[in-house]
C-alpha cells in the first residue's frame, strides 16, 4: 500500500534526521481544524498521522435525546457545504425506517436541491483545491457561482448554508416561478464557467505537474480504503448510489457517472468536472420534468411536533387533523434497524438508524464519507512532499463538520 | 462513462506556452468585465419573504400586543431548547402569555417555531444585522421581541399583511391547510398556480420557461 | 443474486455462529457470533465480492429487548458493488470488563478509523488493531460517550477544559495596558 | 557640496521609489481584484487610494513582537540585511542617460551580488524565527536561490558578449545598433530564461514557494509582525523593481524609447519597469504554483541548459558578424 509514492527521494536511515511538524489544526490548507502531525525527512513525509475530533459535537447521542424530525437540524451542520443533501440523505433513511411515502414532486424537488448542493460543494472544492495548489484566480470564479446558488437557497427556503429544507414526508417550501426562472439563467450559463475554470487550469502544465501522478489510488485500493464518491470514482470503480439504489427521483432521470481511470488527483479532478456538468443536465431536466402536486406525501404523518396530539379529534375541525389521526392508527415506530446510504456530493453517506418503538431513535450513526476520507489520508500522505499532502487533503475532498460531527 | 482527457500538448504549444496565454488572455479579459462584488455596508443583499434571520413577535394591529396565546408547541419543537414562555391564567380562565423569551446565540434558525405556531405569533424576519458584543443583548424577551417586529416592518419594504411562507407553506393543497393558515397569498404560493415542468406544461400558458435546446452534457 | 441466499450460505458456512437471520423493510441483517467475524468477512468478501465496507459501527444493547442481543452489538454493513446486494451481520459481544471482538482491519484497511471510532465512543475494544487510540475525543478522556450509561451530567469538567480555565484566569491578571508602558502588575 | 548633493539625490530616489512600492502594492491588490471579477481596496480615499498609507502608518504603529524562543540579533537584523541589500542595489540603474547614482563599470555584477545577498536575509529570517514553518521556508529559498541565480546569471552572458561591457549604461547605448534598438530578439532565449529566473529570484507566483501561504502558512514571514514584515514586504517589491529594470536595461533598451520625451528622459525607462510589473502581477493572477522538487528540475534541466545554449548561440553570432 506504501508504494504509492510518486517521487522516489531517498529517505535517510534513523531518525535523527526526521523534522517533526504539527500541521494545523488553524492551518490554512488542512480544511477546517483537522491536525496532521507529520515527520518530515527534508520536504517528504515519511509519516503522516492525522488527528481529528476537534469540532466533535456528539451529533450521535443528542440525535438519541431529539426526535427524528428534530435531528434534521443536526444534518445541516454535517457537511455544510452541501447541507441540502444531507437533508435529503437523512430524511430518506427516516422515510424508509418509518415507510412513509413522498410525494411525487417532492422527489423532484429533492433531486433538485440534491444536485443544486452538489454544484455548490464541487465548486467550493475545486476553489479551495486550486488555492491549495496556488491557482487563487479560480477560487473567485467558483464563488461567484456559489453565491448565485446560495441565493436561489436563500430564497426557496430561507437560508443559504443550514437549508432545513426537506421534512419528513416531503420538503417544507415549494418552488416559486422566479425561483425557476433564476435557476434556469443558472444552468443555461454554467457550463461556459467551467469552461472558464478549465482555460484555466485543465491543460496548465504546471496543474498537470502537481496533479498527474500525485496520490494514485488503485480500483482495489480505492475499496481497500473504503473510499466512496468522486474519490472511488476516480479510481475506475462504478459504485454511484444514485444508479445503485436510486432514491428520491433519481429513477426517473437520465445521467452518467464519470468515471476514471489512472486514480491519480488529476482523474478525481476531472471526475468532479464532469460530475458538475452532469449535475447541470440533471437540474436541467428537474425544471423540464417537475410534476404538479403537494409538496408532502398525501399520508405522512406529521411528525414536527414530538409530542402525541391530543385525543379529542374532531372531524371538522380540519382536514389536516386527518392526518394526526393516522399516528394513532398505525405503528410509525416499527422495531428494527435500517441503514440507507445517499450520494453526497463527498461520497457516501449513511444513516444507520435503530428504531425501539419510541418517537426518538434508539442509536443513529452516520457513516460520514470524510471520516474515512481522512482515515485514508494516513496510507496516501506517506512518501510525498508537504506540497502534495496539501493538494491530497484538497482531493480528497474533505469537511470537517462532517468528519467530527 | 469514462471521462475524457483533453489533447495533451504538442511541442509547438510547450514552446509557446499556449495554455498558459490563453490563461492570461481569459484574466486579462477579465480584468475589464465589472466586477461582482456587493459592496455591503452600502449595498444590501436581496432578501425574501422567509428568511431565516432575525426572531419577532407579530405586534397585532387590533390589540398592540403579541397574538401568542401560550399554546406552547413552539417550545416544544425547538431542537435547541432556546424558547422560554411563561403563562398565567387570569380570573376568567384565559390563559395570558406572562413572558416570552428566545435565547439568540442557541438558536439554530431552522424556523420549526414559526412552521407550527398556529396563529402566525412567531416569524423570523428578514433582517440579519444584529450582531453584539455582549450576551445579554441576545437574550431577546416579549418586549425586544414586538420591537424586532416593528423594526422589520420600519426597515423592509413589507406591511402588516406580510405572511412568512412557514406559517403558510408553498405548494401545500388549500384544504389541508388549518383555518388559520389560510392566507392571503401570491398565486405560485398555491397549487394551483404552482411552477410545472416545462415538458408538462401547456405552450401557451404564461410564465413558462422556454428552451431552444437541452445542453446534453 | 439476493440477500436472503447469501444470508443462507453463509448460515450453512458457519453454523453454529449464526443465531437468527432479521428482515426489515427489505434489508437482511444476521446476528451472528463475535468469534468467527473475520473468517464471515472474508467469506462474504471472497465468494460473493462483498469489497464494500459501508459502515461499521457499534450500538450499546442495554435497553433493548430481543432473543440474541447481548450488551454490545458490532454492525458491519458490507455491500457488493458487482452484484448490488448488501447484508448487515450484527455481532453480539457480551457485557464484560473488557468487550471485544477481532479487528477486520486486516480484510479492509479503512476499518481502521471505524474501529478506532467504535472503540472511543463505545469501549469495544478490538483486538490485533494496530493503533487503537481514541480517536474523537481527547485521550484523556474518561467513559465512552455512547454507551446508554453514560452520564449526561456531572459535576466535574474534562480535565483538559479545567487547565483551559486556570490559562485563562492566569492571563486575565496581565494587564495589557499597563504592558505596554513597560510595567507589570499582578492586580 | 557634492557629497550634500548626492545625499539629496539619494533621498530623492530613495522617496520616490519607496511610493512606487507603496502603490505597486495598491495596484497589485486593484488589478488581482478586477481579474477576479472583484473590486480590491475601495474604502479609504476615493477607490481605496490611501489605502497604501493607511497599510504604511498602520504596520508601522503596530506591536514588533518578537518569539521568545529566537535568536534575537538575527532575528532583528534579517529584514534589515534584505531591505538594505535591495536598496543598495537602486544606486547603479541608469534611469536615463546621466540618471544614475553610482555609473559603475561592473554594475550587472553589483546588482547580482546586491539581489543573492538579499536572500541571506530571507534564510536568516527562517532561521532566526526558531519555527518550523520559517525554518522550511528558509530552506527552500536557499535551493532556490542557488539553482536560480545561475540561469539568471547565464541568461545575462549573452547580453554582455553583444555589448562588451558590465555598465548598465554602456549596455543601453550598445543595444542602439539592434532590431528596434533592443536586445530582445536577437537574446530571446536569453529573455525567456532570464524572466523565469526573475520571477522565480523574486519569490513571485509561480515560483512563491518560500512564502507558499496554503503550504507553510506564511513561509519565513510566519513569526514576523509590524514594521519589520513591511521591511520584507518593501524589499520584496523592491526586488521586484530591481529585477523589472535590470530586465529593461538589458533586453529592452533602457530609456531608449521609439521617440524622445522631453524634460521627462527617464519615461520611457519607467513605462517599461511598469510593463514588467504589470506582467508579475498578471502572472501571479493566472498561474497555480510549482512543488519544491519540480522547481528545481525547471532551474536546473531546463533553464541552465536553455542558458547554456544561448550563450553559445551568441558567440557563434559574434564570431561569424
Amino acid at each position: 500500500m506504501t508504494e504509492s509514492a510518486t517521487i522516489n527521494v531517498p529517505v535517510a536511515q534513523g531518525n535523527e534526521d526526521k523534522y517533526k511538524l504539527k500541521m494545523g489544526p488553524q492551518h490554512p490548507a488542512t480544511h477546517g481544524v483537522l491536525r496532521v502531525d507529520l515527520e518530515l525527512d527534508g520536504e517528504t513525509i515519511t509519516d503522516c498521522d492525522p488527528k481529528v475530533g476537534y469540532l466533535h459535537r456528539g451529533f450521535e447521542k443528542l440525535a438519541e435525546h431529539r426526535t427524528y424530525a428534530q435531528n434534521l437540524v443536526l444534518t445541516d451542520r454535517l457537511d455544510y457545504m452541501a447541507a441540502m443533501a444531507n437533508n435529503v440523505g437523512y430524511c430518506e433513511a427516516v422515510e424508509k425506517l418509518l415507510d412513509i411515502q413522498v410525494s411525487n414532486r417532492a422527489r423532484f424537488l429533492r433531486v433538485m436541491v440534491c444536485e443544486m448542493a452538489r454544484l455548490a460543494s464541487h465548486l467550493l472544492w475545486l476553489a479551495t483545491h486550486a488555492l491549495d495548489i496556488g491557482a487563487m484566480t479560480v477560487f473567485l470564479y467558483a464563488f461567484r457561482e456559489r453565491e448565485t446558488l446560495m441565493e436561489i437557497f436563500a430564497e426557496l427556503c430561507g437560508s443559504r448554508l443550514t437549508n432545513t429544507y426537506t421534512c419528513l414526508g416531503g420538503v417544507r417550501q415549494d418552488v416559486t416561478h422566479e425561483i425557476m426562472r433564476k435557476l434556469d439563467n443558472f444552468i443555461n450559463e454554467f457550463p461556459a464557467c467551467i469552461e472558464e475554470y478549465e482555460t484555466l487550469i485543465d491543460t496548465n502544465r504546471i496543474w498537470l505537474k502537481r496533479t498527474i501522478g500525485v496520490a494514485p489510488v488503485s480500483a482495489e485500493m480505492g475499496l481497500d480504503l473504503c473510499l466512496t464518491g468522486a474519490s472511488l470514482r476516480g479510481s475506475g470503480v462504478d459504485y454511484d448510489i444514485r444508479k445503485h439504489v436510486p432514491y428520491a427521483a433519481y429513477d426517473q432521470i437520465d445521467f452518467e457517472v464519470p468515471l476514471g481511470e489512472t486514480g491519480d488527483t488529476y482523474a478525481r479532478y476531472r471526475c468532479r468536472m464532469e460530475e458538475m456538468r452532469q449535475s447541470n443536465y440533471i437540474l436541467r431536466q428537474c425544471i423540464e420534468k417537475m410534476p404538479p402536486g403537494a409538496i408532502v406525501g398525501e399520508d405522512a404523518p406529521d411528525l414536527v411536533m414530538p409530542t402525541t396530539p391530543r385525543k379529542k379529534v374532531t372531524a371538522d375541525t380540519s382536514a389536516r387533523q386527518g392526518l394526526i389521526k393516522l399516528i394513532e392508527d398505525r405503528d410509525v415506530y416499527m422495531e428494527g434497524d435500517i441503514y440507507v446510504a445517499t450520494e453526497v456530493p463527498k461520497g457516501e453517506l449513511g444513516f444507520y438508524f435503530i428504531s425501539d418503538c419510541k418517537g426518538k431513535p434508539y442509536r443513529m450513526h452516520i457513516r460520514s464519507p470524510s471520516f474515512i476520507h481522512i482515515g485514508a489520508l494516513e496510507t496516501l500522505g506517506k512518501g510525498v512532499m508537504v506540497a502534495d499532502l496539501i493538494a491530497i487533503i484538497g482531493t480528497l475532498d474533505v469537511v470537517l463538520g462532517e468528519c467530527d460531527r | 462513462m469514462k471521462v475524457q482527457y483533453k489533447p495533451k500538448r504538442n511541442l509547438l504549444g510547450t514552446i509557446f506556452q499556449v495554455e498558459i496565454l490563453q490563461g492570461m488572455a481569459l484574466t486579462l479579459r477579465k480584468l475589464f468585465s465589472p466586477p461582482i462584488t456587493r459592496q455591503y455596508p452600502d449595498e444590501k443583499p436581496p432578501m425574501y419573504a422567509g428568511f431565516r434571520g432575525q426572531h419577532a413577535l407579530v405586534r397585532d394591529p387590533v390589540t398592540q400586543d403579541s397574538k401568542c396565546i401560550g399554546c406552547m408547541r413552539c417550545v416544544t419543537v425547538c431542537p435547541s431548547r432556546c424558547i422560554r414562555i411563561r403563562c398565567q391564567q387570569d380570573a376568567k380562565g384565559k390563559q395570558k402569555v406572562e413572558s416570552y423569551s428566545i435565547e439568540v446565540l442557541r438558536c439554530v434558525f431552522c424556523g420549526f417555531c414559526v412552521e407550527v405556531c398556529p396563529v402566525g405569533a412567531v416569524t423570523m424576519t428578514e433582517l440579519f444585522e444584529y450582531a453584539s458584543y455582549d450576551r445579554e443583548s441576545l437574550l431577546f424577551d416579549k418586549e425586544t421581541l414586538l420591537k424586532n417586529w416593528d423594526r422589520f416592518l420600519e426597515e423592509s419594504a413589507h406591511d402588516e399583511n406580510y405572511v412568512n411562507p412557514f406559517w403558510r407553506p408553498r405548494g401545500v393543497p388549500e384544504a389541508s391547510l388549518a383555518a388559520s393558515q389560510r392566507m392571503k397569498v401570491p398565486a405560485d404560493w398555491t397549487i394551483e398556480g404552482q411552477f410545472i415542468g416545462t415538458s408538462l406544461r401547456q405552450p401557451q400558458q404564461n410564465g413558462a420557461i422556454t428552451h431552444t435546446e437541452a445542453d446534453h452534457a | 443474486m439476493e440477500s436472503i441466499l447469501i444470508a443462507e450460505d453463509l448460515r450453512n458456512n458457519f453454523p453454529n455462529a449464526i443465531f437468527e437471520t432479521q428482515i426489515h423493510r427489505g434489508q437482511f441483517s444476521s446476528i451472528v457470533a463475535p468469534e468467527p467475524i473475520v473468517e464471515m468477512c472474508r467469506f462474504l468478501k471472497e465468494d460473493y465480492k462483498m469489497n464494500h465496507l459501508n459502515c461499521l459501527t457499534g450500538v450499546d444493547n442495554l435497553s433493548r429487548k430481543g432473543k440474541h442481543f447481548e450488551r454490545f452489538e458490532v454492525i458491519y454493513q458490507l455491500y457488493s458493488i458487482e452484484y448490488r446486494v448488501g447484508l448487515r451481520l450484527k455481532a453480539q459481544i457480551k457485557d464484560s470488563e473488557d468487550p471485544s471482538i477481532d479487528s477486520i482491519t486486516s480484510l479492509w484497511t479503512g476499518a481502521d478509523w471505524l474501529e478506532r471510532e467504535t472503540f472511543d465512543l463505545l469501549g469495544i475494544t478490538f483486538n490485533e488493531h494496530p493503533n487503537l487510540k481514541r480517536i474523537l475525543t481527547p485521550e484523556d478522556w474518561e467513559g465512552h460517550p455512547l454507551q446508554k450509561t453514560y452520564k449526561l451530567k456531572g459535576n466535574t469538567e474534562w480535565n483538559g477544559f479545567t487547565k483551559l480555565k486556570e490559562k485563562v484566569k492566569q492571563l486575565k491578571q496581565f494587564d495589557f495596558y499597563s504592558a505596554q508602558e513597560g510595567t507589570h502588575s499582578n492586580d | 557640496m557634492q557629497i550634500l548633493i548626492i545625499l539629496l539625490q539619494i533621498a530623492a530616489l530613495l522617496a520616490i521609489v519607496l511610493l512606487h512600492v507603496a502603490y505597486t502594492t495598491y495596484f497589485e491588490r486593484k488589478i488581482i481584484g478586477h481579474m477576479q471579477v472583484r473590486m480590491g481596496p475601495m474604502l479609504v480615499g476615493w477607490h481605496g487610494l490611501l489605502q497604501p498609507i493607511a497599510d504604511g502608518i498602520k504596520s508601522f504603529f503596530k506591536e514588533d513582537i518578537i518569539p521568545e524562543q529566537a535568536d534575537k540579533p538575527l532575528f532583528l537584523a534579517a529584514p534589515i540585511i534584505c531591505l538594505v541589500t535591495m536598496l543598495a542595489s537602486l544606486a547603479v540603474l541608469p534611469f536615463a542617460r546621466g540618471w544614475v547614482l553610482a555609473d559603475i563599470n561592473i554594475g550587472l555584477l553589483f546588482l547580482f551580488a546586491m539581489s543573492s545577498l538579499a536572500s541571506y536575509g530571507i534564510i536568516l529570517a527562517g532561521w532566526a524565527s526558531n519555527s518550523k514553518y520559517t525554518f522550511l521556508g528558509g530552506m527552500r529559498s536557499m535551493a532556490q536561490v542557488i539553482s536560480y541565480e545561475i540561469p539568471m546569471g547565464l541568461s545575462l552572458v549573452g547580453v554582455m558578449m553583444l555589448s562588451g561591457s558590465l555598465n548598465l549604461t554602456e549596455i543601453v547605448t550598445a543595444q542602439g545598433t539592434s532590431i528596434f534598438s533592443i536586445y530582445l530578439f536577437p537574446q530571446i532565449i536569453g529573455f525567456f530564461v532570464f524572466f523565469i529566473a526573475m520571477l522565480a529570484e523574486t519569490n513571485r507566483v509561480p515560483f512563491d514557494l518560500p512564502e507558499a501561504e496554503t503550504e507553510l502558512v506564511s513561509g519565513y514571514l510566519t513569526e514576523y509582525s509590524g514594521m519589520r514584515y513591511a521591511m520584507f514586504f518593501m524589499a520584496e517589491y523592491i526586488g521586484m523593481m530591481v529585477m523589472a529594470s535590470i530586465g529593461t536595461v538589458c533586453f529592452l533598451g533602457g530609456w531608449n524609447g521609439p521617440f524622445e520625451i522631453p524634460f521627462f528622459p527617464p519615461f520611457w525607462f519607467i513605462l517599461k519597469v511598469y510593463g514588467f510589473l504589470f506582467l508579475f502581477i498578471w502572472i501571479r493572477a493566472t498561474l497555480p504554483r510549482y512543488r519544491y522538487d519540480q522547481l528545481m528540475e525547471l532551474g536546473w534541466k531546463l533553464l541552465i541548459p536553455l542558458a547554456l545554449l544561448n550563450i553559445f548561440l551568441t558567440g557563434l553570432f559574434k564570431v561569424f558578424t
